[in-house]
């Protein structure tokens, strides 16, 4: 122990010496960069006493927006952070929370350092090959369009700073990598959680994001994702059921002949919480999207969202109250994040009526997927397969289904047709399975390995004895409400 | 002196509480527990799964008496707790041989 | 029991296949409708990259502050549910916080099915006959002023499209239909609850809507209340004092001889969190129905609602401090909202220092409301009455007393004239009155008839034996924190 | 008891008399001076419908923007009053929950009073002395530059109505005070805390405001704190030292031979909750600070603000975790913090990679801080010196490090230069140093003064039988989680 | 009749309980209690101060029991909650001089 | 065997805890409960309403010694529990006719 603790000590200061040493280098080469990256900005800020033009209006507007909508998503790992640890044991509270703080430390730090770079740089249809690291690309935001000179193409015609559009896409990859965590919760060794998060952001969600919304072969094809049904919510919950499936299911919560024991989470009021943050973050995730002030747009998908996530929340409310013979709490929020999760790829292109028709289905979905996954043994403690991976392909789907032919085009993607209910035939349709195929393909492949690796190299369960007593105090020597001795200080 | 133990229903505890002051007991400890027994339990649902809680809430009251107090407690228990419903609870009755006061070190009746 | 469940069963089917049937319909109906109002915004949409005008630009800005604001309301839903649980005990939680999640996604529901349309929709002084259903009427947002033509002339004046106007007026009809909530807490049955706020938000809440904000009568008269302490605060309390008389007490709220016992709510931490999420909200609330960006206004207003919500807060812990003998956290609280709930009618109308004093007056208001409703034996477990009725109330008298002649203009409403206390004489105040009594009298005659009928068709209040155990297991077969199983697992 | 109630009565009453007759004339004489100056502003209503010009426009925006920052500001309150709650014990929840709701009432009325004019009126180098009650002076806000005229001219660049200015001032004054709550938590008497408070925000805060951003002469030296490592936090953590220290240790946290006892929190989900909600907060708090929408400025302020606090989150976690052999969820939170206050002078003049290293060090910072005073036996519940004093004087002197050319332009200040690290030399660093001891010794000096004669006054700590027993029942007769007596009823 | 007082592992609760059930065993009473012995607490560490809890949650179960049953209950006990690591608990039996059920005012064996 | 229960202050416990462990006790059962008795409870507010809090905070210890070591463990909890004020709280002493530890099935004395 002690002898840990010196070697740990003598780590500790390596690494640090290792990284003052490395920080001016990183400091000066992103300053230059950035600095260039900067200059039409900062040679705006003279400017303005002279006042703004009607296109810095615009880029003005836009770019509030983009960073109002930004931290919205921001606050929802907040709401991740609430609704699982709510829906899980008191034990593992502290476990929970610290991994769903971290993760998001750790995509900032990981999409800035090459995310961002792979998913939005120019390069071929599977990958983004310039302007790869720490943003340090040449660009000219908020120039925009024709205007636009630098690498990052695909993301130009977005009339904001680039740090901006970084922000925007941070935050949601973010959240693709907070779904996994509830998945795999009560279990999983934090430090190789950590590591998992950091592939994730690193390299397994810019990748799908190149080809959803970085210029990759999915968007030339026509796919069409507004706001991440599949490049958040899908992924996220492919990730969560490889790791389920590797991880194996906590103990005690299967018996013998099919038995499925409830293991209620810890505190309900923790979950509700987190859940109405969720929503109210989802206006940041979906009109947010649009990355730019367009008001018809983005009031629209303010109330298809909002439509989606009342209709969810009341079908699943009534199909649970029906088929389990009560209105269980839990049911009912997992029907809201269902319909949320579901309008999240076609709020900008399908009316209210059909959005509240979305949520419907969405929220009935989730009970049955709650019942389905725990049938099949796939042990999420937090619902999180049947909320993101279920209702992030019936989403994409839906565009398929539900997109007029008049809001299409807000897809911007000239290859994007309307959906089958609304004359547009079985084309889209079929683009949009190709691209849940194609995503769950990549993602499962890489996870699979992912997960395998991490389990052969650090071990990626803890010990029954750790699982039994509550990871709060192996992992981390804490617990989340420490009463008794309280009771005695 | 006779330590009296009984497990009782929660809301009753406030009338069991006037019942033994009004007989002069001046003193109880009172624990919250779960009791299984004929009262059952109820079940409850969990995101699909079912669970039963078979262990209801009760209060248990400890109380420490005379053995010429006994009695009376006895009754002023047995009164105040009674709803006639299964799950009333039990009282169980047994021997102390001997009783301190710490702040006094006073033992034996007085100290109680 | 078994029975039942297969009745269930069949009814659900029965439900959902009407739905699947109703559903292309309504789609489509509502498809063409949205079409229409949206094709101007979408006609925006390919001319954008020509660069947006100066009167675009004004749009953007106001859709993007009514958005906000928007979003700032809709999440008071979660100060009002951390509030309410927390001021309620424990073995009621999951059931408080069902109600107040549920309620949002009911009246998200009927106020876009009908609420809407007889708010806003053009008819008579009393209700809106025209474009009833699903915001289906014509209607060619943002254009306004004399350039507006469809059927929902009363909110003309917005410039923002006809989905923001509803959005923001959305997020106000859920929060009176929660308020009721709070106030009937801890007896009621569920499904009661759920039926109740559909009819609040199908037409109650939006027939004196129409009176007020809808172009209806009382507007006519020059009635001003710029953020609703009537139209929303005290409608909701005037609902949740009828449903309070028609309940009864809570079982042992009462004693012999007026004594009145205290039932401690389970968490304050959760009611302090409410009620920063709350005051948090207000500054979409109040400044946000500006519905534009008048910098000078909205500046303002977040001041006055600011200093009212402080001084509420300091008046009410020292009332109570001095009256009771210690500072009462629940007061502190109450008091802050008491604030909040008076500046909101008067909020655009008075200085700063105005706002101060009706801050003040609300803090102590509240405090002997609290006692005075207690000695009246309406048992409210979260003091809704206090602070949403009695404030009201107030709040929208102050208007009569407080409004200054160069800020009353910001009611647009001809009729509207200064306050008492700033040489206006009793005119306004006299006509403030009216206001209050006529929505009163409406209010309270359709509640009672609509408690009265679900008392005598499905009941509203739940077994003494369920009461005594607690709502909790009886309507929801969950706890909110299930610590022994825990343990035990 | 009865005779003390009988009297407190009676002074309420008095109080009361006096501030109904104080009122309608505070209320006139605001009324009048409110007046003037809104004058503008209202006098723009009637024209808007004309349609507003391309200034007018740029006046929404930043208007817009400046609130929107200002209510996330706000909402920090909501972060302190977790995670300070979450650091306490259950027996002190109450009194913490009430200081940090109570505190910022306090400071808005306080700051209203006169803080805002001893701050932003015009004056002498060392306080303001024009407009100093309540927001008086004359201005013709949202004019700026040449065209200002009024008496707070030192924030004329802002071109933001004054109240607008007044309110985004208000929520940093409002901060400050809130950061002494923790650190002297759990043995403050109630009452004094809000007294002092009180004084924090009328003649603490206000002064060195003015030297930093009020015209003042560190102002006019070149020292630059954008959002307030100094003016915020330091002067926050000065303030919490000296009550620490004045105070004393709780007791039971200091044994013999200089053992350091372990008084855990009793919440660590209220303290994570608490602290994404800063992160949020933070986010209104730094690019806020531009109070423009300069887009290149606030998109990259928002991505250094989050890099530094996701580096110090990952850093304080692996500091930890090496130097204490597990990854303990109060210093991950801590770090993050940590990053954040250290990023807050410097967030508008360094890079995105120069913000990651000074999180990197923000985050060890503050680990071996709370290892350091509690072995100086400074017993701060809740990590405030560290957390804010710390690293505001360190994030205060980076910006004499890591500015860089072309980003010190954003001060505003033409005194101000380059750090150290990108060729500017000492002299930044040197300025920086200067106005760190010079506020230190101001606020040093003025709280001892503060804290001494309370003490001698009305008495600053609580009794130990208090203390021991918890300040909830002794201060509030409240308990906040009374979970025996609601089992009982 | 006599009373058996066991303190056992929080997840042995459910193969006592039924381990009893089977036994006859139709009551008894459980509370969630912390003991002190030769199974070791843990350290947690709060901010960098490090403390020892050094008791560990158990929990108590109270079974009263007629004079006959009590090598049964014993027995079931021992064998349901038998781990063989350390902390496996404590068995206690002591004599009740009476036993009362509230509900029916019946007393001694038939009260059980 | 003897059944020592102890009611005494919350802060006590550590106190305790090291008195009995220097006279050789190596195990001990704690339950947080609440006391009625001559030390007073408070009152609490809540919303205006007044409510007495009767039942104040307590921990009860179980410690069961040998025979021999009664007199001991008497002294140990009373010296190191007391402060003098009322509501130092009791010692409650009963016999114990078996003890039985689970883990290896010894019994008796050997058992504690
Ligand atoms: N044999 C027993 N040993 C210990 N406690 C018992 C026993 N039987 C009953 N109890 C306690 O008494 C409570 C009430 O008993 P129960 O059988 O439900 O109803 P009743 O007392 O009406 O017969 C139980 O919840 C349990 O706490
Ligand atoms: N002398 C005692 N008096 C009261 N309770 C005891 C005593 N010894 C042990 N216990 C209880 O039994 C539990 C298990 O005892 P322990 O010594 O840890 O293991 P084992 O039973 O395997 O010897 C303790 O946690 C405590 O609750
Ligand atoms: N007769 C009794 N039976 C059971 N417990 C008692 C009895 N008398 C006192 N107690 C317990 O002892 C505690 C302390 O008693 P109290 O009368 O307050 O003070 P003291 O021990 O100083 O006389 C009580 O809180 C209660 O838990």
């Amino acid at each position: 122990m002690r002898n840990l603790g010196r070697r740990g000590v003598f780590l500790a200061s390596l690494v640090w010496a290792a990284l003052l040493v490395a920080a001016p280098v990183v400091a000066a080469d992103v300053g230059t960069a950035a600095a260039g990256a900067e200059t039409a900005a900062a040679a705006d800020a003279p400017a303005a006493p002279a006042g703004p033009t009607v296109a810095d209006l615009k880029i003005m507007a836009d770019t509030v927006w983009v960073l109002v909508a930004g931290m919205l998503v921001f606050f929802m790992n907040l709401g991740f952070g609430c609704v699982e640890s709510g829906f899980c044991r008191e034990k593992n509270c502290v476990n929970i929370l610290s991994k769903n703080f971290i993760v998001f430390a750790v995509s900032s730090i990981g999409f800035w350092f090459l995310g961002w770079g792979l998913m939005f740089g120019d390069g071929s249809g599977f990958v983004g090959t310039q302007g790869l690291w720490m943003v340090g690309g040449a660009d000219n935001s908020p120039a925009s369009g024709d205007a636009y000179s630098g690498v990052y193409t695909a993301i130009n015609w977005a009339t904001v700073p680039l740090w901006a559009k970084f922000f925007f896409q941070l935050v949601f990859c973010g959240t693709a990598a907070t779904i996994v965590s509830g998945a795999v919760a009560e279990r999983i060794k934090y430090h190789s959680f950590i590591v998992f998060s950091f592939i994730m952001a690193i390299c397994i969600y810019p990748v799908v994001g190149h080809w959803i919304w970085g210029g990759g072969w999915l968007q030339s094809r026509g796919f069409v994702d507004f706001a991440g049904s599949t490049q958040v919510h899908s992924i996220g919950g492919w990730a969560a059921l490889v790791g389920i499936i590797i991880l194996g299911p906590r103990m005690g919560k299967y018996g013998d002949r099919g038995k499925v024991n409830a293991i209620p989470g810890h505190n309900l009021s923790l979950a509700t919480i987190g859940c109405f943050v969720l929503w109210f973050g989802w206006f940041g995730f979906n009109p947010g999207s649009t990355m730019a002030v367009d008001p018809g747009a983005i009031s629209e998908i303010v109330v298809t969202t909002n439509a989606a996530a009342a209709a969810g929340t009341l079908s699943a409310t009534l199909v649970a109250w029906l088929l389990l013979g009560k209105p269980d709490l839990g049911m009912t929020l997992n029907g809201c994040l269902a319909g949320l999760v579901a309008i999240t790829a076609p709020c900008a292109f399908v009316t209210v009526g059909a959005s509240v028709i979305i949520g419907l289905i969405a929220g009935a979905l989730v009970v049955f997927g709650v019942l389905f996954f725990d049938r099949m043994r796939c042990d999420d403690p937090v619902g999180a397969t049947s909320v993101h991976l279920l209702n992030g392909v019936f989403g994409t789907l839906c565009v398929g289904l539900f997109a007029t032919p008049d809001r299409i085009g807000r897809a911007a993607n000239p290859e994007a047709s309307a959906g089958l209910f609304y004359g547009g035939g079985l084309e889209q349709l079929i683009t949009q399975l190709t691209g849940v195929v194609a995503c769950a393909g990549y993602v499962i492949v890489t996870t699979v390995i992912a997960w395998l690796v991490l389990k052969q190299t650090m071990g990626i369960r803890v010990s029954a004895e750790e699982e039994s007593q509550g990871l709060d105090i192996g992992e981390h020597g804490n617990t989340a409400y420490p009463n008794f001795v309280k009771e005695l200080s | 002196m006779k330590k009296v133990e009984a497990l009782i229903r929660h809301f009753k505890l406030e009338d069991v509480k006037e019942a033994l002051s009004s007989r002069g007991v001046r003193g109880m400890t009172v624990t919250e527990v779960r009791g299984f027994g004929r009262q059952k339990g109820h079940t409850e649902k969990y995101r699909g799964a079912e669970y039963t809680v078979d262990f209801v809430p009760k209060i248990k009251i400890e109380v420490v008496v005379s053995d010429g107090d006994l009695a009376g407690a006895l009754e002023a228990i047995t009164t105040a707790a009674r709803t006639g419903q299964v799950g009333d609870g039990k009282i169980f009755v047994s021997d102390l041989s001997a009783v301190v006061r710490i702040r006094t070190g006073e033992t034996g009746d007085s100290a109680i």
